[in-house]
């Protein structure tokens, strides 16, 4: 495959710039219009260690992470001790020939010779780009682009070692793993999980974003706070994660359209906070971001085991949806759907992802913006003259009007209340107010995102799944189907309200069914029985913190 | 013209004799002194009997959890700066439950009056003690008298030099009524600690003995002096001091926002060309 | 019914003194050996509104209540508008002749000839009491119980009242409500469910408790505080619930048994902590005391709208056990069970009761104390010289050591952790360690209560319930037999873990099942058929506030 | 004898030239000079770079959440008073997300020594402004400066008389390691804000700026004296005091159960006669 499909993979310590020499090799096969998927591995630390920056790019879309690695650059000995087991029959270790190591696929590079050491990450992006094919000037400019904006001499350093090291690398003519051009390369964006999310909001009109920072959902914040001003929004850390959703909430009950992003012991503090945008019935889009637990568990690795902690979470009943994005053009679409869906039904609206999405880089096709509506907060004027805030509806969904926008009074209340808002103990009210809450799911329901289903409707081997996992089980079935098995997969991308119409056809009819999810526990195949009754027995789980690859996936059925 | 008949008569659920029911009128009367009309102004509060307070009065109202008042009428005002945002809770709220928001709503100085109605007790959960109960005070989950010393809000806010320190009395209307003027008139944050007699739980603080013991601070009183307000906020027992403890003027929170220059958050459309410019660091 | 069976209900203002008057008619009913349910109904003020406080006693057992009036109780005019509806045909208003009403079935009682103003309680003692037959002398003496400790004086104006309305009432004759007397009066205590909570974690070995103070949990806490001194052990209100939680597991980490109670929106900030509990591996129990929400809700009402919330509470994947105790016996004895399985699986137990069991006075049979055994905190010595705090066991259990106890130093670590509790990020670790948590279910589930059937094994109609409602369910089906339906009950005391083997030959074997719940969603049942795939389509719910009775559940059943 | 050894050697996982190394060999040097076996000490730490200081001690240690070190912390104290009990944790955990548990514990006064790593930004989540955070400082999450006004630990500390408050310099080991002393003979809380330089996150407050700025309180300071504590306390800047700024003899919280009196909770059987009794209420 190394000629449409490679693995690279860059390995260091945490401090070393490992994921500024990933991201300049990502940044430049994505604008020479290949695509990618990226798996960052790292631990919660900020110097040694060991991380890892696995790009597999491709000629063709690749959808999901490879665990064989083709073209190893390690920044330190540990990394060719840690991986070297994992590289492909044909792979590469390029490495610093100061190292010491030696080994039969490798290229020890006279780092300390084409640069100085400050330089030498440069020295590895030129090397292991001119060996994949990646043209010197493409790489300069992706240079540029990180280190602009440190002034010009260091460009212009940095443009040194670089040149030298593709020198180096095409007198050392290394074949077989030059990548093929394009005629008419697509243009692409490259961009991560979570920064699609964060884009996502901002086209829909986002105004509001307050947070508490927690791996492995703060590059959200952070990258929605570093376009803050010419995006005329404000982000604001809060004191704790219960401030967060509380500001959050008391924004958008003013009329601005806020989200809050978190990972799960976050979201415990948040889960208070959630019950009142439910009762009050405010908008408010909430980020978890998965990682392993429970308490701290593994902060920077990735799990889908809070599903039904965030499907739960709050107390009382109320509904919601909740988005599992599985691909990166899912986190920013979705991400839209959720302003939408909170503001029409007035209530919260999750997005669940988990450290490898949030962290994984990808080519996308640019968005559109032109085409993109964006949300308006609330009504802008009230038809009666008698304003209820909480009016009962045949729909379930009451007016909305933003305090100090017009002369109506806005009353809003965490008590059970009457239908101007006001606190009341009158138990038939109460019921009509239960019942007009439910209501909402309805129309929720009327507009859920069915599952995507990949091959024969009547298969063999039907793989379920959901969240981040789309492309490892997508891939997983595929290469099924290639050895002549009949395998389709069904994943979801919104794994609440669950509308069984979408989906039992399919479940009915497949031979047999395996569900595939990252927790020890099969989370989502519960839900399925809870909601369907069908009962999934098989189940590839993975909960190692690592995200599930086809390898993994294929390897554990074989068992 | 806005009169008190705008803020409407409701009846309460409050028990005859509260202390509550003075914050009430003071509050109308500051209201309307400053001429604001009922829609321009908005209340948060917690949840308490204190919490209940906006509900008997014809304005914009959220009534959000227990504790967590100061952060969701950060979060409006930052959406929207052009309301008057007062938040009204109990000292339960304020001093216990969200401790943590009373520091950091200090901190950043959001332009918004509290009102804590202070009866040293829980009233609503019926009379366990509360962060400001005095040492010893006995009560039911506390029957062998409290062991912790009783937070002091005003020292606290004193020492974090927060911009409006006052301390009222619900058994003075007329003054009361003009610390909420002041503290409306404050840009910036301004914490009104108002102790209110609780006919039903506390039988130590009652109005007489708040009554005896308040006295307002002298007219040649200087706020601005930070040294002196620090004495001041420390003086409780016999005497206890009223009216504007501290005040400085620090810049509010709003006022680092260059977004908020254009305008409140609130009516704003989304700006494609500026979403296409952010698009391009993607490219 | 009237003659083995009565329902007195008082009614009148918060702040009038009607819990009182209830609690002391309680008493000397359950002193003179008859059964009661107790049902109180209030709002969320201190003063003013309208409250009642239901007694229904019986010769024989009653378990649950019922919603028609025997005996009303007026304390104000409002309680004969609110509640005369409610009067059964036979039944009798006890009012005062001031409040200018008139009607039928009035027994207008000259309460300002009969006493001061302020003994107006006691003379509705008085009247009520020797309505039904008690002895002026039993109702004496339970009024010195409750007066005793306010002074000599008091109590002396208390019994002239007394005195003076019973002389009243038996001139007056009433007759129609007179319960038998007793040949041999079982000696009966009288406690409501959280004082049975209470009591039953004293009997335990509970040593530390910490609190934020949230109806209807609080008196929990308050009955403990009252006799921390006696019982040797610390109550602390803390400042918010996360401190109490954390304070709890802090408290049972170093050795002292802990538990914290509280209701929804303090369990919602609670949940963080519960995850802490179960990745430090430390024993803990936490009472929910449900009421309904979203958000601050209803907050003196009842609901079982909590299940799911708690059975998923907490970020991560981790066992837990969850109780629902039935009745006041089962509050006492299943607390036990907690506190017993807390220190034996190392991790939270849940007590999941609501505002009505909560509250509800009823005779019990002592308990017995000589025979109960306590538990233990930890283990007292190690047998290696290697101490590892999560060493890796073939049931999950691993060895407790208390800090400071032995020269064995006891870490313990909310990151993902070596065996001796040191924060790893050793991926191999991380999976021996989640399936050495997970291998505690195990144990867990062998020692499950089973639920509860009442009935044929193959009935026509099943009758499915959980917590609170046992009473009510249990009633409803016995009448529905007494009506010749062969109806049965399946009552859940333990939800959590639940082991189908258990039950369901009962349910598959039952022509029709039914599941009955205070929620709008029907959480059981759907939890039944994730575990299960059994379906149970029909349901009685209830969601305005009030709790199940046998009349409702009759009701809707035969809607 | 306890020696240095007992305490272990350990890898960590903090920067080369990070402060927290210079702290812990303060703990160390302190916990050994009042001749404290690891098993008779318990570390409760929260989340962040600081708290995994006491994984890097041979000694007892519960390393719970972020921000929640303290009522843990509190819980251990209560069960087990025989117990040494430090608290070791950031100025985020400390002052952010746990504030309303330093608000807590300074007015029940437990008898634990809290150290905080006070390095004016969060380490472990890559460099976002802590409470602590000059005005201005610029990061990712703040890219136009920090909003609010940096809290003072200290001032709020003795505002609230809080029994023991001191500040110390990672860069001055035995000044720090004697602070550390002080802090675990006082019978009571103890707030120790120690200055932390953090190599990788905090460029403007480096070792260097600390260094120059930090100057040991004089000898004839008297740490008794509220009003000079109150001013002492606000002194940040260009001088910055450290040493024991304020003090008092307060009963610690532990001193107010009389149940303590028999012994610590955590060896006590259950007492059947007194079970019994307390059933007879019930009766
Ligand atoms: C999270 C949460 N915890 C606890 C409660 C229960 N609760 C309601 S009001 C209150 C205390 C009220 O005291 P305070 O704030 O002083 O107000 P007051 O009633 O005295 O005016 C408590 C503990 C709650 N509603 N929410
Ligand atoms: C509830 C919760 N919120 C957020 C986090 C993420 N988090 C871990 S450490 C940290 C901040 C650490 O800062 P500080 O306490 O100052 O310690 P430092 O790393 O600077 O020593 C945060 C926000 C978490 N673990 N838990
Ligand atoms: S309980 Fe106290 S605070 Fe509440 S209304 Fe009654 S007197 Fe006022
Ligand atoms: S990030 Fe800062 S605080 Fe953390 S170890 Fe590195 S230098 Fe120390
Ligand atoms: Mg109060
Ligand atoms: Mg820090």
């Amino acid at each position: 495959m190394r000629d449409r499909d490679l693995n690279i993979l860059i390995g260091g310590e945490a401090g070393q710039g490992l994921v500024t020499v990933g991201q300049i090799l990502s940044k430049s096969l994505v604008r020479k219009g290949y695509s990618i998927v990226v798996t960052q591995s790292y631990q919660s630390r900020i110097r040694g260690g060991h991380n890892s920056f696995a790009i597999r790019v491709g000629v063709d879309e690749v959808i999901a992470p490879r665990k064989s690695v083709d073209l190893l650059v390690a920044l330190n000995g540990d990394t060719v001790i840690q991986h070297r087991d994992h590289l492909s029959p044909e792979g590469l270790v390029i490495l610093d020939d100061s190292f010491g190591l030696s080994g039969d696929s490798f290229l020890k590079v006279p780092f300390s010779e084409l640069s100085e050491k400050r330089f030498s990450n440069t020295v590895a992006i030129g090397v292991a780009g001119a060996i994949i094919g990646l043209d010197e000037n493409l790489m300069a400019g992706t240079l540029d682009y990180y280190f602009g904006k440190k002034g010009a001499s260091l460009v212009e350093k940095n443009r040194d070692a670089l040149v030298r090291a593709v020198k180096w690398a095409t007198e050392n003519s290394i074949s077989g793993f030059m990548l093929p051009d394009f005629s008419n390369p697509p243009r692409r964006l490259m961009m991560n999980g979570n920064e699609a999310i964060s884009l996502g909001a901002l086209t829909s009109g986002l105004r509001f974003c307050a947070f508490y920072p927690m791996t492995p959902s703060t590059s959200i914040v952070l990258n929605l706070a570093g376009h803050a001003e010419r995006a005329g929004i404000i982000v604001e850390q809060a004191e704790d994660e219960i401030a967060a959703i509380n500001m959050a909430v008391g924004a958008s009950f003013a009329g601005a359209p806020s989200m809050v992003a978190t990972s799960g012991g976050g979201f415990a503090l948040m889960v208070e906070g959630v019950s009142l945008a439910a009762m009050t019935e405010t908008p408010i889009v909430i980020v978890v971001a998965q990682r392993p637990g429970p308490a701290t568990g593994l902060p920077t690795r990735t799990e889908q085991a809070d599903l039904e902690f965030v499907l739960h979470s709050g107390h009382g009943e109320f509904p919601r949806a909740i988005f599992s994005p599985g691909t990166i053009e899912e986190c920013f679409h979705l991400t839209r759907r959720a302003f939408e869906l909170a503001e029409r039904y007035q209530g919260p609206v999750f997005l669940l992802t988990d450290q490898f999405l949030a962290d994984s880089y990808r080519a996308v096709t640019p968005f559109g913006i032109d085409q993109l509506s964006s949300i308006r907060a609330g009504e802008q004027a009230s038809e009666t003259s008698n304003y209820a805030r909480y009016a009962i509806t045949e729909n379930g969904i009451s007016p909305r009007l933003l305090p100090g926008m017009t002369e109506h009074l806005v009353v809003a209340d965490s008590d059970e209340h009457t239908e101007e808002g006001h606190i009341t103990e009158d138990l038939t009210m109460r019921k009509r107010m239960v019942e007009k809450r439910r209501r909402k799911e309805r129309g929720m329901r009327s507009e859920v995102v069915p599952p995507d289903l990949v091959g024969e409707e009547d298969a063999d081997l039907l793989l379920l799944s959901w969240g981040s996992s789309k492309g490892a089980v997508t891939e997983a079935a595929s290469l099924m189907r290639s050895d002549g098995l009949n395998a389709s997969t069904l994943h979801f991308s919104q794994i609440w309200p669950l509308v069984p119409e979408n989906f039992m056809d399919i479940l009915r009819q497949a031979e047999k069914v395996i569900c595939i999810e990252s927790n020890a526990t099969g989370q989502f195949a519960r839900l399925i029985r809870r909601e369907t009754g069908f009962n999934i027995e098989e189940k590839v789980l993975r909960y190692d913190g690592l995200p599930l690859t086809p390898e993994y996936i294929l390897r554990e059925m074989n068992r | 013209m806005v009169t008190i008949d705008d803020y409407g008569k409701y009846e309460t659920a409050w028990c005859p004799g509260c202390g509550n029911f003075s914050i009430s009128e003071a509050v109308k009367k500051a209201l309307v002194e400053r001429q604001l009309a009922p829609h321009q102004v908005l209340f948060v509060s917690g949840i308490g009997q204190a919490a209940k307070a906006p509900h008997y009065l014809n304005t914009n109202l959220f009534n959000g959890l227990h504790g967590r008042s100061l952060p969701v009428a950060t979060g409006v005002k930052l959406a929207n700066p052009g309301l008057t945002v007062l938040v009204e809770s109990g000292d339960g709220c304020n001093y216990g439950e969200g401790g943590n928001h009373l520091l950091a709503v200090i901190r950043r100085n959001v332009d918004l009056t509290l009102l804590v109605h202070n009866n040293q007790v829980y009233g609503l959960t019926k009379g366990q003690a509360s962060p400001t109960s005095a040492g010893g005070f006995v009560t039911k989950a506390q029957p062998l008298g409290v062991p912790s010393e009783p937070f002091n809000p005003i020292a606290v806010a004193v020492a974090m030099r927060a911009g409006f320190v006052a301390r009222a009395f619900s058994g003075r209307i007329e003054h009361l009524s003009e610390m909420i003027q002041q503290g409306i008139a404050h840009r910036g944050f301004a914490l009104i600690d108002v102790l209110q007699p609780c006919v039903s739980f506390n039988k130590v603080n009652t109005f007489a003995w708040y009554d005896k013991r308040c006295y307002a601070l002298p007219h040649d009183y200087e706020p601005d002096d930070w040294e002196s307000a620090m004495k001041v906020a420390c003086e409780w027992g016999d005497k206890i001091p009223i009216g504007v403890i501290y005040r400085n003027n620090r810049p509010s929170f709003e006022s680092h926002f260059n977004v908020l220059k254009d305008g409140p958050l609130v009516s704003r459309k989304v700006d494609k060309t500026r979403l296409k410019d952010i698009m391009k660091a993607y490219g």
